[in-house]
């Protein structure tokens, strides 16, 4: 046990006192309480930044399953800690920020607060864990919790439906991703992620490679709503918006990216790897700046603009994981993995800036009750802080200096153009693409980011379009994404500071053979002339005149074919499997007994019968047989004669009767096979059954008979099944007649009456060797007569009454 | 030669029993099958016995009364039910 | 005679199975009985069907038949009468309250 | 000699037969039912222990040595389940005694269960097939009646399909053991294994060997699931829990003991054919799930996915493959109950069980919610919850072994599961609140309890798995080397 | 129309007592020869049922007292605690024993703890063999 | 007594048993109605079985020695209960209506108990109450 496992849990341990605090102090609202959780894991995690920067690791243990395994062990590197202090440093803001948003009076503010300390602590745990056991644990836990905050106002429902869809994509990558952590573990023996890392070799050389790989990042691209994963996003939206910011674009969604940067040492330097994760990176990074800009909702707006920039960071990472098929201290070491400094640099600011625009889109959706851009307009004036916070944010996405997105968007053109120029992977080929998309998604991202500002704060104010009279948001709801603003600004100007303390380590962590290679590089926003630059002023000027004419090609995105639109793949695909599930039950699960019948006794030949002629041979063994006697042979005809009436027959006195000659012709052959007690039982037995019978049923309707016609025609179907059943145990019957290799254990029972005092070896078995059999039988009776009896008596049908079981 | 007497009378008694069956089949009325199912018993009962003495055993005798019990009492059972509609009367009218 | 039986057998076990499978509860119930008949032979043929006395040591013989199977067949008769019992008493109840033996009136597919 | 093993069933007979006295005394029967239970439970416990120390302890019933007698085998997998059932037995009688309904106690439900309780840990028990097979009938009588307590329709209707299928079944079973006795000369399990192993399994054997299988499949739903979904629907939950949560296990664990211990030398055929039968029942009952809105018919195919997965687990056999699945197993014993009994609360208070006619309980019921949302969870296998273990064990046996096709089913199976029991979720706890307090057709009134007392198991096996572990690989190791219980059986051989 | 049973009911005050008779000699006779608790109380049952079927069961229930879900109890109970005998004396559930005790007049009997067992057999079938069949008749 | 006396009796009475029986077998099939058919069985019939009983008495009391009690119980048993069985079953048959055969001459009871039509009309509104 350690302080930083006491971090991971502290949220949630907290959590279960939210709802005793919520009760507790009704007038408090309860988001004060719980801000000190992240406050105090923030604090307490910054203290390891001095350690990371002089290149040291943490590691801490507590044992959970160790016979599987399965430990609770953290491990403190650049890469877990900095996406820590992410996590609670925004975790603060949001909880302050969600203090305005919600309202104490109508809000259920414990179960928001839970469900928000769970997602934290889960969080906390996918990024400091270092067995992938566990780290599935809390993968899995983030996809709850995220389930539950975004059907937060469970009645609408389009919350549910968003959350439904949330949880099967995601559960249905962690499941992937269990997968292949299984894979990884038989290859590995391990579940340390450390090990793994370790033994990177075996992995990339063992058959399961391929699969292992694929299904991680199946994992990791559901959870980072890499395309065409990314349709659970937008939905996503009808969370509160402090989770939006918090969960859809600061924190959980990266978890994906979180994942591919710490198994980069592991499967990286593969071209495999590298060309999924940086083309699937590129295309979301596409996809989602294409989709962006014909949004009208502003939370919709921003869904996509974060799908398309998490394509971007995922795109960056694979380009840097070409940076370990090289031998540290080559060059292309250096060259590669500046892409991944690149990545993680975006990946900081995208959380800035990214969650001040959230929390500026609900601040509009909070003051002015919409976020439709076509109502929204001119509230620049009334809500200047708001629009100056926008400003910051909306450029720095857009990548123009001087804000941080400016510098991580000039490095990441400098990843594509080195990961171009790249000569392993085939990218000689087609590595040219990469730069043209990037800057094409550019381009889009800059319409997008000009969108947002413009549609919302200029233009036309039409306050007879919204809900409520529009004002500047209170004093508390403004500090969050102003102090979020601030750092997009003062990143930009000291981007070393987090050079240092944090992309260095999280470079080394990612890039291990980079460790050094970083040392003495300094970040700035200034390069001079390059062709990165000229690509930004390229992509400000399009962008600009895009922007002027965009009502004269917006219209074209209605054009887009049906089968673009990924969300009806989903929508139809579920209930497709709804209806087809619904089909395939409705087909076989008739509700006729017979047909069960039919299909069991079919399943039996199949497969029993498959068996008999695939494993043995039939041969009829005429050995040891005991002798035949006429009368032995009249009776197997009164026998058969009795079956068939039984079958025959349309009265149904005719059937019970002729069973009954056929359990005193059984009883007949008890006799001649020298079972006497048998013999006795049989025959009273049978007069009771047989009594029974006519007892019950004299007064059911006239059985049918074959004659008529919608009697019981004589079907050739069930004859044939019936008949296969029979054919089956006869066969077997005579196979296992000749199968003679044991004595059976009933000699013992010969000496009976030196055993067990009773010279009836029959009676000796049933009443001593075998005494349990028989008490068991008794009280099978036993039950078999209480239950006629409650059966007879009760009847609760009319009644009525409140029985769950109706 | 005995042995080949009994054995002919169990075909005898066998075949007594096979006649008897198409009268239960036969019908025509209820107690026409009752009688004929009273013959079976009573038959069944000669064929234990003669069966008995073929295999020289006495195991099987209880067989003998044991059918003469259950013939009685599911003939008294049918005929009261043919005869009332039940077969055990909660109380006698 | 093993033959004999198990063909026997296979002919119960056949109609019993058509039975089973009929639209009359009756006929139904039969079918079971009628599988169980065969059951219960078949347990007695496979374990051998010796030509030796009754198990009963009273009587002088050289060989006995086998008595296990003897005494599993008397348990399982039992049982099968007490689970017919019930099945009998269960199905005069159905008729009773449902109205019809007819099984394929009762489906009972209430769905959606 | 270890007579504290009979005491597992006496106790329950007992207390079974002493509640037929005391018909009309129904708190005395409460009582005596549920002390019984817990009374079973401290010695189930007990033997635990002591099978952990001493290894499996055997009981030679009237004296007898085996294979002349009956033999009960108490190993810890057998004691396990045992426990477990007992732990399953008391929640649903606590649930029972606020549902069931007074005529139904005055109708020896009670006594019923107990007998149902002393058939399913017999089956456990048990060392012998016949003895097995009896112990089955009087697990499936006392099911029928408890099946069909109380006459009404739905019951009647459901119950004929129930019993005819279980009365062909049990006539299959007498028919397997013919051929098994014909061609062994002996009931008794480890005696057989000696046998079979002498003679070499061969074709004929194996055939057998099948036969018998499907029997048990029949009895666990596996593949023949037909008759499942039909009569779980019909009985009161507080019964139709105890069955989801017991009837099917008694198939599994008959599958698990007669091809560990008697049958285990041809697994390229009998466990290659488990393999298949566990995927295709897998996919049919997650295809089942999916498909209705019916909660209860929702809840009846999740039991069938769940057999194919614990099979599928066990036919991979491996000692991890097998440590899974006997997890899972128990996991399934609980969360099974469970959910059951959850299902059955929200089915009392709104009186319907149509997912479409529900809505928004959890706001005058959060508990009842946050119950069966936890049992969804577990019920798919997210960690760390008690499903997960056996699940990855058994995926990574799977996958160890080659099973890629088992391990691919089932998680997809999970994730449809997962579909299936959220969606109850979704609609039975979100959305509008419809029912005022007044409206509801049940109070909740110590209806939960049972279920709490499951959810905190259910939620502690997970988290506890290592101290649970601890019993299950003993479990396995039984289960993987059956001449540990061949010789605890008959340790002079044969 | 007046149904007279008296030759039906004056027989089988008779033959009662022979069934009667012969069914404790199976039950008996079963330990050395055929027969046995099962069918010696099927065989009592069928003794009972003959008079349920001569008389009706208001008369009968009269003339014998005996509540047959109840005898079940006490069967199973007389099998189980035959049981816990030796079980109390440590030796293995069901275990039987069996002595030749010499009385006079008698000459040697057997006692064996098996016939207590098969006696809970008899109470057990005869109890539940009635109760369905009178549960039923009551119905119809 | 030697055992071909023996034998000799036993088959002799055996013999005679069987041929009661066959008989009775024969007018179950021949005789036209109920009445007549119940004559056959229960009389010719009861008389075969008891003389094939008395022949197993006699073979296992002469030959090996074991007087059988449960035999001579039977015999008693057969004896009581034959006539009585009989005896419902013809009263079950005219009360529930059903026809003598066409050769009959005499009714005598028919006007006690009433015609064929109202008696099977009281048995099936008896019936008809009953359940």
């Amino acid at each position: 046990m350690s302080w930083v496992h006491l971090m991971i849990v502290l949220p949630l341990l907290f959590a279960v006192f939210i709802p005793l605090l919520y009760k507790a102090f009704p007038r408090i609202h309860t988001g004060w309480f719980v801000l000190v959780v992240p406050v105090l894991i923030f604090g307490y995690l910054a203290t390891y930044l001095p350690m990371l920067a002089n290149g040291g690791t943490a590691i801490y243990e507590i044992p959970w399953i160790p016979y599987l395994d399965i430990n609770f062990t953290v491990f403190v590197d650049g890469l877990g800690l900095i996406f820590a202090l992410i996590i609670s440093g925004i975790g603060a803001l949001v909880v302050i920020y969600s203090i305005y948003y919600l309202s104490k009076a109508r809000e259920a503010l414990h179960n928001f607060y839970v469900y928000l300390m769970m997602f934290m602590g889960a969080m906390l745990g996918v990024v400091l864990s270092d067995n992938m056991i566990v780290l599935y644990l809390f993968w899995e836990l983030t996809s709850i919790s995220s389930f539950l905050l975004i059907a937060y106002w469970y009645q609408r429902k389009q919350s549910r439906f968003g959350a439904q869809k949330a949880m099967l994509i995601t559960v249905l990558g962690g499941f992937a991703m269990l997968a292949s952590i299984i894979m990884i573990h038989n290859i590995t023996g391990t579940f340390s992620i450390r090990e793994v890392i370790a033994q990177s070799d075996l992995l990339v050389q063992h058959d399961l490679f391929l699969p292992a790989m694929l299904l991680l990042l199946l994992g990791a691209f559901t959870k980072s709503a890499q395309f065409p994963f990314h349709i659970w996003l937008p939905d996503a939206m009808e969370a509160p918006t402090p989770i939006s910011a918090y969960l859809h674009s600061a924190t959980m969604v990266k978890a994906g990216i979180y994942l591919v940067a710490r198994f980069t040492p592991a499967f990286g330097g593969t071209p495999e790897w590298f060309w999924i994760v940086t083309f699937v990176g590129l295309f979301t990074l596409i996809w989602g700046s294409l989709n962006a800009v014909k949004q009208r909702d502003l939370k919709a707006l921003l869904a996509f603009s974060t799908i398309s920039q998490l394509g971007l960071i995922m795109s960056l990472l694979g380009m840097g994981s070409a940076a370990l098929y090289f031998n540290p201290g080559d060059q292309g070491v250096q060259l590669h993995a500046y892409a991944v400094l690149a990545a993680v640099f975006h990946l900081i600011n995208h959380s800035t800036f990214k969650g001040s625009l959230f929390m500026v889109v609900g601040i509009v959706d909070h003051e002015t009750g919409t976020r439709d851009m076509r109502k929204l307009g001119g509230l620049m004036t009334i809500m200047p802080v708001s629009f100056t916070l926008a400003v910051i944010g909306s450029l720095s996405m857009a990548g123009l200096p001087p804000f941080n997105g400016f510098i991580s968007k000039e490095m990441f053109f400098t990843g594509t153009l080195s990961a171009a120029s790249l000569d392993i992977f085939n990218m000689s080929t087609y590595g040219a693409i990469i730069p043209v998309v990037a800057w094409i998604a550019s381009v889009f991202t800059f319409i997008y980011s000009i969108i947002l500002v413009y549609k919302t704060f200029l233009g036309k104010y039409q306050p007879e379009r919204l809900e409520k009279k529009a004002h500047e948001a209170p004093l508390g709801m403004l500090i969050p994404p102003s102090i979020l603003g601030f750092l997009v600004l003062a990143i930009f100007f000291f981007p070393n500071v987090v050079g240092d303390y944090a992309l260095k380590p999280m470079v080394a962590s990612i890039i291990p053979s980079a460790a050094g290679v970083f040392d003495d590089y300094a970040i700035s926003w200034w390069h001079g002339f390059e062709p990165e630059l000229f690509m930004t002023m390229a992509v400000v000027a399009v962008g600009l005149i895009l922007f002027a004419t965009l009502n004269r090609w917006i219209g074209l995105y209605n054009h887009m074919p049906q089968w673009m639109h990924l969300n009806n793949w989903f929508k139809h695909g579920l209930s497709g499997m709804e209806r087809g599930s619904h089909k395939v039950i409705d087909w076989h699960m008739t509700g006729y007994i017979r047909d069960y019948l039919m299909y069991i006794f079919i399943t039996i030949i199949l497969i029993v019968g498959g068996s008999y002629f695939l494993l043995t041979d039939f041969t009829l063994y005429t050995e040891n047989l005991a002798s035949i006697s006429l009368f032995e042979i009249v009776l197997a005809l009164v026998l058969l004669g009795s079956t068939v009436l039984v079958m025959a027959t349309r009265s149904r006195l005719t059937a019970v009767v002729s069973v009954g000659v056929l359990g005193y012709v059984v009883a007949l052959f008890f006799i001649i096979l020298r079972a006497p007690d048998l013999a006795l039982t049989q025959l009273a037995i049978e007069t009771v059954s047989v009594a029974l019978y006519l007892l019950c049923f004299y007064h059911l309707p006239k059985l049918k008979g074959r004659s008529e016609e919608e009697g019981e025609k004589f079907k050739i179907g069930n004859f044939i099944v019936a008949l296969g059943i029979g054919s089956l145990v006869t066969l077997l019957a005579l196979s296992v007649n000749g199968y003679n290799l044991f004595e059976p254990i009933s000699v013992y029972y010969g000496d009976s009456y030196d055993l067990a005092g009773a010279a009836n070896m029959v009676n000796a078995i049933l009443a001593d060797f075998r005494g349990f059999d028989t008490f068991l039988e008794i009280v099978v009776v036993a039950i078999a007569g209480l239950g006629v009896y409650a059966l007879v008596r009760l009847r609760l049908e009319k009644r009525g009454g409140t029985d769950e079981s109706q | 030669m005995f042995d080949l007497i009994l054995l002919i009378s169990l075909l005898l008694i066998s075949f007594a029993i096979l006649v008897a069956l198409y009268r239960v089949y036969k019908g025509p009325s209820m107690p026409d099958r009752i009688i004929a199912l009273d013959s079976i018993g009573i038959n069944l009962i000669a064929l234990i016995a003669v069966f008995s003495i073929y295999m020289r055993s006495t195991a099987y005798l209880e067989a003998i009364l044991l059918l003469g019990i259950l013939a009685f009492i599911g003939t008294i059972a049918f005929s009261k039910f043919i005869e009332r509609g039940v077969a055990i009367e909660r109380k006698h009218d | 005679m093993e033959i004999l039986m198990s063909i026997l057998i296979g002919v119960l076990v056949t109609a019993g199975t058509y039975l089973v499978m009929s639209r009359s509860l009756l006929r139904i119930i039969l079918g079971t009985a009628v599988i169980g008949h065969g059951a219960l032979l078949l347990l007695l043929t496979t374990a051998g069907l010796k030509e030796g006395a009754p198990p009963i040591t009273n009587i002088e013989a050289l060989s006995y038949a086998d008595p296990l199977p003897q005494a599993l067949i008397l348990t399982a008769i039992v049982i099968n009468f007490a689970t017919t019992g019930f099945f009998l008493v269960l199905a005069y109840r159905a008729y009773k309250e449902l109205g019809t033996d007819d099984m394929d009136k009762l489906r009972g597919i209430d769905d959606e | 000699m270890n007579n504290i093993i009979i005491l597992l069933l006496l106790i329950p007979l007992l207390t079974g037969v002493l509640l037929i006295f005391l018909r009309n005394r129904i708190s005395a029967q409460r009582w005596l039912s549920i002390l019984s239970l817990l009374a079973v439970g401290v010695i189930a416990a007990i033997i635990i222990q002591r099978v952990l120390n001493e290894g499996t302890m055997t009981l030679n019933l009237g004296g007898w040595e085996p294979p002349y007698g009956i033999v009960l085998v108490a190993d810890m997998f057998a004691m396990l389940l045992v426990f477990t059932t007992v732990i399953v037995g008391i929640c649903c009688l606590l649930y029972g005694f606020r549902t069931i309904g007074e005529e139904r106690e005055r109708y020896y439900f009670y006594t019923f269960i107990q007998f149902l309780l002393v058939g399913v840990m017999g089956s456990f028990l048990t060392g012998d097939l016949f003895n097995l097979f009896v112990f089955f009938e009087v697990m499936l009588l006392s099911s029928y009646v408890l099946i069909a307590l109380g006459g009404k329709k739905v019951q009647l209707r459901e119950s004929i399909k129930y019993v005819l299928v279980n009365i062909v079944s049990s006539m299959m079973f007498l028919i397997a053991i013919a051929y098994l006795y014909g061609m062994l000369g002996t009931l008794n399990f480890a005696h057989m294994a000696i046998r079979v192993s002498e003679a070499g399994q061969d074709g004929l054997l194996t055939t057998v060997a099948i036969f018998l299988m499907l029997v048990f499949s029949l009895k666990a739903a596996l593949l023949m699931y037909f008759w499942l979904p039909g009569s779980y629907g019909a009985p009161p939950m507080a019964i139709a829990a105890l069955f989801a949560a017991l009837l099917t296990k008694v198939g599994i664990y008959s599958i698990f003991r007669v091809f560990s211990v008697v049958f285990p030398h041809q697994p390229e055929i009998t466990h290659q054919l488990l393999a298949w039968l566990g995927i295709l029942t897998m996919i049919i009952g997650a295809i089942g799930a999916v498909a209705h809105w019916s909660l209860r018919k929702i809840l009846a195919y999740n039991v069938v996915v769940a057999v194919g997965f614990m099979i599928a687990g066990f036919a991979v056999f491996t000692t991890t493959a097998i440590a899974g699945s006997v997890f899972y197993l128990i996991h399934d014993m609980f969360v099974k109950a469970l959910l059951f009994l959850l299902g059955g609360v929200m089915i009392g208070l709104t009186g319907t069980d149509k997912l479409r006619e529900m809505s928004g309980m959890i706001r005058n019921h959060a508990s009842l919610g946050w119950m069966f949302f936890i049992a969804a969870l577990a019920l798919a296998g997210v960690p760390p919850l008690s499903g997960f273990i056996g699940k990855l064990l058994v995926l990574q046996g799977a996958i160890g072994e080659g099973f890629y096709i088992i391990a691919a089913v089932g998680l997809i199976t999970s994730l449809m599961v997962l579909y299936s029991v959220i969606k109850i979720f979704i609609n039975g706890f979100w959305g509008e609140n419809q029912l005022t307090v007044e409206d509801e057709k049940m109070s909740t009134k110590g209806t939960l309890l049972p279920s709490a007392i499951l959810t905190v198991i259910v939620i502690g096996m997970g988290l506890g798995a290592e101290f649970v572990n601890v019993y299950i690989m003993e479990a396995a190791e039984v289960i993987n080397n059956p001449s540990l219980y061949i010789d605890a059986v008959m340790p002079n051989g044969e | 129309m007046k149904v007279n049973d008296v030759i039906l009911q004056t027989v089988t005050k008779i033959v009662v007592f022979i069934i009667f008779t012969f069914a404790f000699y199976l039950f008996f006779a079963g330990h050395h020869d055929t027969g046995g608790g099962f069918i010696g109380g099927l065989m009592a049952a069928s003794a009972l049922v003959l008079l349920y079927l001569s008389y009706d069961i208001d008369t009968i229930s009269k003339a014998i007292p005996i509540n047959y879900r109840t005898l079940i109890g006490v069967g199973v109970s007389v099998s189980m605690l035959t049981g816990l005998g030796s079980i109390l004396l440590g030796f293995p559930f069901l275990s039987h024993t069996f002595e030749y005790v010499d009385f006079p007049f008698f000459g040697e009997i057997e006692l064996a703890t098996s016939v207590l067992f098969e006696f809970g057999v008899l109470f057990t079938v005869v109890g539940g063999t009635l109760t369905i069949i009178l549960s039923i008749s009551e119905d119809v | 007594m030697n055992e071909s006396m023996i034998e000799i009796i036993v088959s002799i009475l055996v013999l005679i048993g069987v041929a009661l029986a066959l008989i009775s077998a024969f007018g179950l099939i021949r005789l036209p109605d109920v009445y007549t058919r119940s004559h056959a069985a229960t009389k010719s019939a009861t008389l075969g079985v008891l003389v094939t009983i008395i022949g197993a008495f006699l073979f296992f009391g002469l030959s090996e020695g074991v007087y059988s009690v449960r035999l001579i119980l039977g015999i008693v048993f057969v004896f009581l209960t034959a006539p009585v069985a009989g005896h419902l079953i013809c009263r079950a048959a005219y009360r529930s209506g059903v026809s003598l055969a066409e050769e009959s001459v005499q009714d005598d009871l028919e006007p006690i108990l009433g015609s064929e039509e109202e008696r099977r009309a009281h048995n099936k509104e008896r019936h008809h109450r009953s359940s």
